[in-house]
C-alpha cells in the first residue's frame, strides 16, 4: 500500500458563526480516482478550496506529498465553480496567460488542453461569450494545463452534454491511468460509476462514508 | 518563472483588456477635464496667482482621478474569481502588485501628458524655476499615489462599500506625498527657493512604501 | 487576575483623583497665560498615553503578522481604539488652549498637524476593521498598521521646518518649569499612563471574551450545520 | 387539440457574423413539460431568452398566448445560468424585493416560494455565501415567485443534489399537474424520465427532433 | 404595482445594501474630513489665492463624491446578471432608474451636507450674497451632475456600446450645468450681482435633461 498521497487531519473551516467543515480527518491513496458526492451544503467546495490551499482551515493539518497545500501549488490543479477566466479575452489568450504563471513557454501546451476538453483553440470569440458549458470544458482546460499531480474538480460536468461529459470521464480516466490523483466532487455519479474507484460521502461538513467502486454508489 | 516575466506577462494582459474596454482611462479623463473646466469658470488667474495655486490644482486633480482609476484595479480579477487561479499558481505575489502598480501608473501618466498642457494653457502658466525638475517630481509624486493606492485597492476589494474605503485608507497616508508634491511643484514655478528638499522627501515616501508594499503583499493576497 | 485589575483600577483613580487636585489647586497659576495653562496637565498626559497606545499596537499588528495569534490581534484593536480616544482629547484641549493663548483654533504647525494626521490614520484603521468580514480582518489591519507606523516619521519631516508655534519639549530643559508644576505634571503624567492601561486591558478583555463566545457559537452551529442549510424533511409545495 | 401557448415561427438569433439560432420553428401546447436537450452551444439558451423577451430575434416570430414575450411577461417565469439574486442579502430579502416589482404584498408568497425549494425562509446567511445548490434553488423560488403560467428553467438541476433535484422535479410535476407550460432546459434527461411529456432536440441553432416521452429519450 | 412603489422599493434596497449599517455614514463623515484636510494641504487656507478659488474647490470636491458613486451604480444589477431579472418583470424601467439616480443624488448630498460647514471652516468663506441661494445652487448642481451621470452609466450596461467614450459624451452636455453651478456659486460669494439667470438655467437644465433620461432609458435597458 502506497504512502497517502493527501492526509487530511481533522480540518475545522469555520464562517464566523457557522462551521462548514466540522473536523474531517481522511487520507487519500495516489494515482486513484475519488468522487466525493453529497447534498448542498455538505461542504464539499470548502474541503476542495482547503485542499487546494485557498482557504486556511480554522483548525487541523492538511499535507499533501508532505507539504502544505501551498507548497504544494504546482502539483496541484483546481476547478472551480465560477470559472476562474477572464471574459473579455478568448480562451487561447487566457490559457496562454496562465501558462505563463506556470512558466509553460509556446502555444503549443495550451492549443493541446484545449484540444482535450474537445474545443477548439481557434475559436477567437471571448470566453464571455461561450455558452456554458463551454466555459465549464474551458476551465477544466486551465486546470490541466500543467499537467499536475493532483485534480481538485469541482462539478466539472455540470452544464455539461452527455456526449462531452463522457468524453471528459474518458479523459480524466486516461489521466488516472496516468498515475495522477483525481477528487471530482459532483452530483451526477452515474457519469462516473465506471471510472471512479472510490466513492466518499460528506453531509453536513463531516466524511461519513468512503464506498471503494465494487460496491455501486448510493445514488437513485 | 521569474518575477519579471510573470510582471510583464500580466501587465501585457491588463492593458490588452483594458485597451479594449477603456473604462478606467474615461473616468479618469472625464473627471479631471471637469476639474479643468470647474477652475476655469470659477475665475480667471493673473499669472502670479495661477502660479501659486497651480501645483495644488494640478496634483489634486490627479489624486482624484487616481482614485477613480484605482479602484477598478481589482474589479477585473475578481469577476470570475480569476483571482483565485492566481492563487493558485505559484506565481509570486510580488508580481501581481507590480503589474498592477506599473499599469495604473501608466494610466495616471497617461492621463498627466494629456492634462498638463492644458493646466498650461488655461493658467498660462511658465516655470520661473527650473522647468525640467518638474518631471521629477510628476514621476515620483504618480508613483508615491499609485503604489499605495494599488495596495489599499487590494485591501479595500475586501471590504464592503469597496469605493469609498479605497480614499478613507489612502488619502491619510499620503499625506505627506501630496504635501511634497504640491510644494515642489509650486516653488518650481514661482521659482522661489529649492525644491530639493522635496524632491528627496519624495523620493524617501517612495522608497519606503515600495518596499512596504512588495513585503506585505503576499500577506494581503493571501488573507482569504 | 480579575482581583489585579480591581486593585489596579482603584489605585489609577486615586491618582486621578490627586492628579485633579494637583492640577487645579496644587499647581501655582502661569503668569502669562493665567489658569487655562493648566490645560497643559492633562493635554499633553493625554498626548503621551495616546503616542504609547500606537506604539503597543504596531507592536501588537507586527506579533500577529509573524505569528498568526489572535490574542496579539485583540491586543492591536485594543490600544487603536484607546489611543484614537486620548488622540482625541489631545485635539480637543489643544485648541482650547490655543483659542486664548494664541488667538486661533487652529494652525498647520508640525506638533498640531503630526497629531491631526496620526488621528486620521488611526481612525481609518478602526474604520478598516468594521468594514471588512471576520476571518481576514485581523491580517488586513495590521497591514495598515504598519503602514500607518512606516508614514508618521514622514508627515513629521514633511512639516518640520514649517515655523512652529507650539511650545518646545520642556521635559528636556527641566528646569524652566516651576517645581510644583512639574510635580503636578508628573502625577498627572503618572495617572494617566495607569489610566490609559486600565482601560485598554479593560477593553482586551472584552475583546478575548466575546472572540470565545463567537468561538462558542461556531462549534454549537456544527451540530445542526447543513441541516439548517437545507431542511430535509420540511416539504411544503405550493 | 389546445391552442398553441407559445408559438416559435423561423426564429433566427445571430451573435455578430454568428449565427445561434438558424430558424427555429414551432409550436408548443399549455399545459406540457417540455425538456429541451442538446449539445453545449446548440442554441438552447439562446431560445430561452428569447422566449423570456430578454434577447429580440434578428428575424421570426415568438408568440405568447398571442402576446410579445415582452407583454407577456407576468405570465412568464424564467431561470438562468446566473443566479439573477443579489448575493450581498439574504434569500428571504431577494425575493421580497423581486416581489414587490410583480406588485406581490408581504412575506408569505416569498415564504412559500423558499420553503418549495426546500430551503428554510429564516436563513439569515447572504445569497453570496449560500453553496452552490442552494443559489440554485434560490434562483428558482425566484423564477415561480409570482405562479407564472410558463416556466422557463435553464438547466435547474445543475449542481443540485441528487435527492433535492427529485424533489425539484416533483415540485415541477406538480405545477405542470396544475396547468402550467413548463420548459426544462438539462443535460441529464434521466432525471426527468417520468416527468417530461415531450423531449426537444437541438443541435447547432435548430430544433432537429421532438419525441414524446413514451419513447425512451436517446441520453447514454 | 405603480412607478412609485418599485422605485422606492428599489431604492430602500439600494441604501439598505449600502448601509447595512451605520458605520456607512460615520465612514463618508470621515471621507468628507479627509477630503477637505486634503484640500487645505494642497491651498493653503490662509492664502488668499486659494481663498478666491473656494468656490471652485467646493464644487470639484463634489465631482469627486459623485463620480465615486456614479462609476459604482450598475456594477451590483450586473453582478450575477439581476438586471435581467429586472427586465423580465413588469415593472417599469423608469422606476429602476429614478431609483438610481435618486440613491447616487442621496449619496452625494449627504456628503455635500457635510463638506460644506467644514469647507466654510477651514476656508472661512463668508457670502457676501445671499447665502441661502447656495441651497438650491447646490440642490440643482448635483441634481444636473447625477441624472446625466446615472444615464450614461447605464450605456456602458449594454456591452456593445461598451467602446461608446462615455465620458466624451457626458462631457459636453454637461459644460452649461457645470458652468452654471460655478457661476452662481461664485457670484453669491463674492456677492456682485444676482445669480437668478444661472439658477434659472440649471433647473431648466434639469427639467430638460431629466425628461429626455427617463424617455430614452427604456431603449438602454431593453437592447442587449
Ligand atoms: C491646537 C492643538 C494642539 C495640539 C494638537 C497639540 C498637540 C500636542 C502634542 C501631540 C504634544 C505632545 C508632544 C510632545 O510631548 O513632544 C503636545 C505637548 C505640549 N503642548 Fe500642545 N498641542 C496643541 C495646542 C497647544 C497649545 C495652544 C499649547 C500652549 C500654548 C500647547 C502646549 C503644549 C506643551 C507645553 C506641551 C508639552 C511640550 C513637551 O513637553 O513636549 N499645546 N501638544
Ligand atoms: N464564505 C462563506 N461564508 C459563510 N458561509 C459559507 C461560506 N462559504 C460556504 N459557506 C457555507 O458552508 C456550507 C458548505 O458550503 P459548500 O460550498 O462547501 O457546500 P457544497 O458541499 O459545495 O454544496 P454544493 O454541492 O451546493 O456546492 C454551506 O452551508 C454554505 O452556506
Ligand atoms: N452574447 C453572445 N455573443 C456571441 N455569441 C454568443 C453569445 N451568447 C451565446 N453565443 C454563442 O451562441 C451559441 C449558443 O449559445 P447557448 O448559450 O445558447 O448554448 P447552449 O445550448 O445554452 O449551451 P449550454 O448547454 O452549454 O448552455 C454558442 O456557440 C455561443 O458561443
Ligand atoms: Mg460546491
Ligand atoms: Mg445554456
Amino acid at each position: 500500500m502506497p504512502a497517502p498521497a493527501i492526509a487530511v487531519s481533522n480540518v475545522v473551516k469555520q464562517f464566523g458563526r457557522f462551521a462548514a467543515l466540522r473536523g474531517v480527518t481522511a487520507e487519500f491513496d495516489p494515482g486513484r480516482f475519488h468522487t466525493i458526492l453529497g447534498d448542498n451544503g455538505a461542504g464539499k467546495t470548502t474541503l476542495l478550496r482547503a485542499l487546494a490551499g485557498l482557504a486556511q482551515p480554522t483548525r487541523g493539518e492538511i499535507s499533501i506529498f508532505g507539504q502544505s497545500p501551498r507548497d504544494a501549488c504546482r502539483d496541484l490543479g483546481y476547478m472551480a465553480h465560477p470559472s476562474l477566466l477572464y471574459d473579455e479575452m478568448s480562451g487561447m489568450e487566457n490559457l496562454r496567460y496562465f501558462a505563463g504563471l506556470y512558466g509553460i513557454e509556446g502555444d503549443e501546451p495550451c492549443a493541446a488542453a484545449i484540444r482535450a476538453v474537445r474545443l477548439d483553440p481557434e475559436l477567437t470569440r471571448p470566453v464571455g461569450q461561450y455558452s456554458q458549458g463551454m466555459r465549464q470544458r474551458m476551465s477544466l482546460a486551465r486546470a490541466i494545463l500543467h499537467d499536475p499531480k493532483v485534480l481538485l474538480l469541482d462539478e466539472p460536468f455540470s452544464n455539461v452534454d452527455v456526449h462531452s461529459a463522457a468524453e471528459m470521464v474518458g479523459l480524466l480516466k486516461g489521466m488516472r491511468d496516468a498515475g495522477k490523483t483525481i477528487f471530482v466532487v459532483t452530483h451526477q455519479a452515474t457519469l462516473l460509476e465506471g471510472a471512479a474507484d472510490e466513492f466518499i460521502w460528506m453531509q453536513s461538513g463531516q466524511i461519513v462514508d468512503r464506498t471503494p467502486s465494487s460496491v455501486r454508489p448510493r445514488v437513485q | 518563472m521569474t518575477l519579471w516575466s510573470v510582471t510583464l506577462a500580466t501587465l501585457k494582459k491588463d492593458i490588452r483588456l483594458e485597451w479594449r474596454s477603456k473604462d478606467a482611462l474615461n473616468s479618469m479623463l472625464f473627471f479631471s477635464l471637469l476639474v479643468v473646466v470647474i477652475f476655469s469658470f470659477s475665475f480667471d488667474p493673473t499669472a502670479e496667482e495661477s502660479r501659486q495655486i497651480a501645483g495644488g490644482l494640478i496634483w489634486v486633480a490627479f489624486l482624484f482621478a487616481a482614485v477613480v482609476a484605482l479602484n477598478q484595479t481589482w474589479a477585473r480579477e475578481l469577476r470570475n474569481h480569476v483571482l483565485d487561479a492566481y492563487r493558485v499558481s505559484p506565481a509570486p505575489p510580488e508580481a501581481l502588485f507590480l503589474a498592477k502598480a506599473l499599469g495604473n501608473f501608466l494610466f495616471v501618466v497617461i492621463l498627466e501628458a494629456v492634462m498638463a498642457p492644458l493646466f498650461i494653457v488655461f493658467y498660462n502658466l511658465r516655470a520661473l524655476g527650473p522647468a525640467w525638475q518638474l518631471i521629477p517630481v510628476g514621476i515620483l509624486g504618480t508613483w508615491a499615489l499609485v503604489v499605495n493606492g494599488t495596495f489599499f485597492a487590494a485591501l479595500s476589494i475586501r471590504t464592503r462599500s469597496r469605493e469609498i474605503m479605497l480614499p478613507l485608507l489612502l488619502f491619510p497616508i499620503s499625506i505627506p506625498a501630496v504635501q511634497a508634491m504640491v510644494e515642489a511643484t509650486r516653488i518650481i514655478l514661482a521659482g522661489d527657493g529649492s525644491s530639493r528638499f522635496w524632491i528627496i522627501l519624495l523620493l524617501t515616501y517612495d522608497v519606503v512604501f515600495t518596499t512596504a508594499c512588495l513585503g506585505l503583499f503576499d500577506k494581503v493576497l493571501q488573507a482569504e | 487576575m480579575k482581583r489585579l485589575f480591581s486593585i489596579f483600577s482603584a489605585l489609577t483613580a486615586l491618582l486621578l483623583v490627586y492628579g485633579l487636585y494637583q492640577a487645579l489647586l496644587g499647581a501655582p497659576t502661569e503668569r502669562t497665560m493665567g489658569s487655562v495653562q493648566r490645560i497643559f496637565y492633562y493635554h499633553v498626559p493625554s498626548a503621551w498615553a495616546a503616542f504609547c497606545l500606537f506604539f503597543v499596537n504596531l507592536f501588537a499588528s507586527v506579533v500577529y503578522l509573524i505569528r498568526k495569534n489572535l490574542k496579539a490581534d485583540a491586543l492591536a484593536v485594543a490600544s487603536a481604539e484607546v489611543g484614537v480616544v486620548f488622540c482625541t482629547i489631545v485635539l480637543i484641549t489643544g485648541p482650547i488652549w490655543a483659542r486664548p493663548v494664541w488667538g486661533i483654533w487652529w494652525t498647520w504647525d508640525v506638533r498640531l498637524t503630526t497629531t491631526l494626521v496620526l488621528w486620521l490614520i488611526y481612525v481609518s484603521y478602526l474604520v478598516l476593521r468594521r468594514f471588512s468580514d471576520s476571518a481576514q480582518t485581523p491580517t488586513l489591519a495590521a497591514v495598515l498598521a504598519i503602514f500607518g507606523a512606516l508614514d508618521v516619521p514622514l508627515v513629521y519631516f514633511s512639516i518640520w521646518f514649517f515655523r512652529t508655534q507650539h511650545p518646545q519639549p520642556v521635559m528636556g530643559r527641566g528646569g524652566s518649569l516651576d517645581p510644583r508644576m512639574l510635580h503636578a505634571f508628573l502625577i498627572n503624567l503618572l495617572a494617566f499612563s495607569c489610566f490609559a492601561a486600565m482601560v485598554c486591558w479593560a477593553r482586551y478583555r472584552l475583546e478575548v471574551l466575546h472572540r470565545e463566545v463567537e468561538e462558542a457559537h461556531a462549534m454549537e452551529s456544527l451540530a445542526g450545520g447543513a441541516a439548517k442549510a437545507s431542511l430535509p424533511l420540511n416539504r411544503s409545495a405550493q
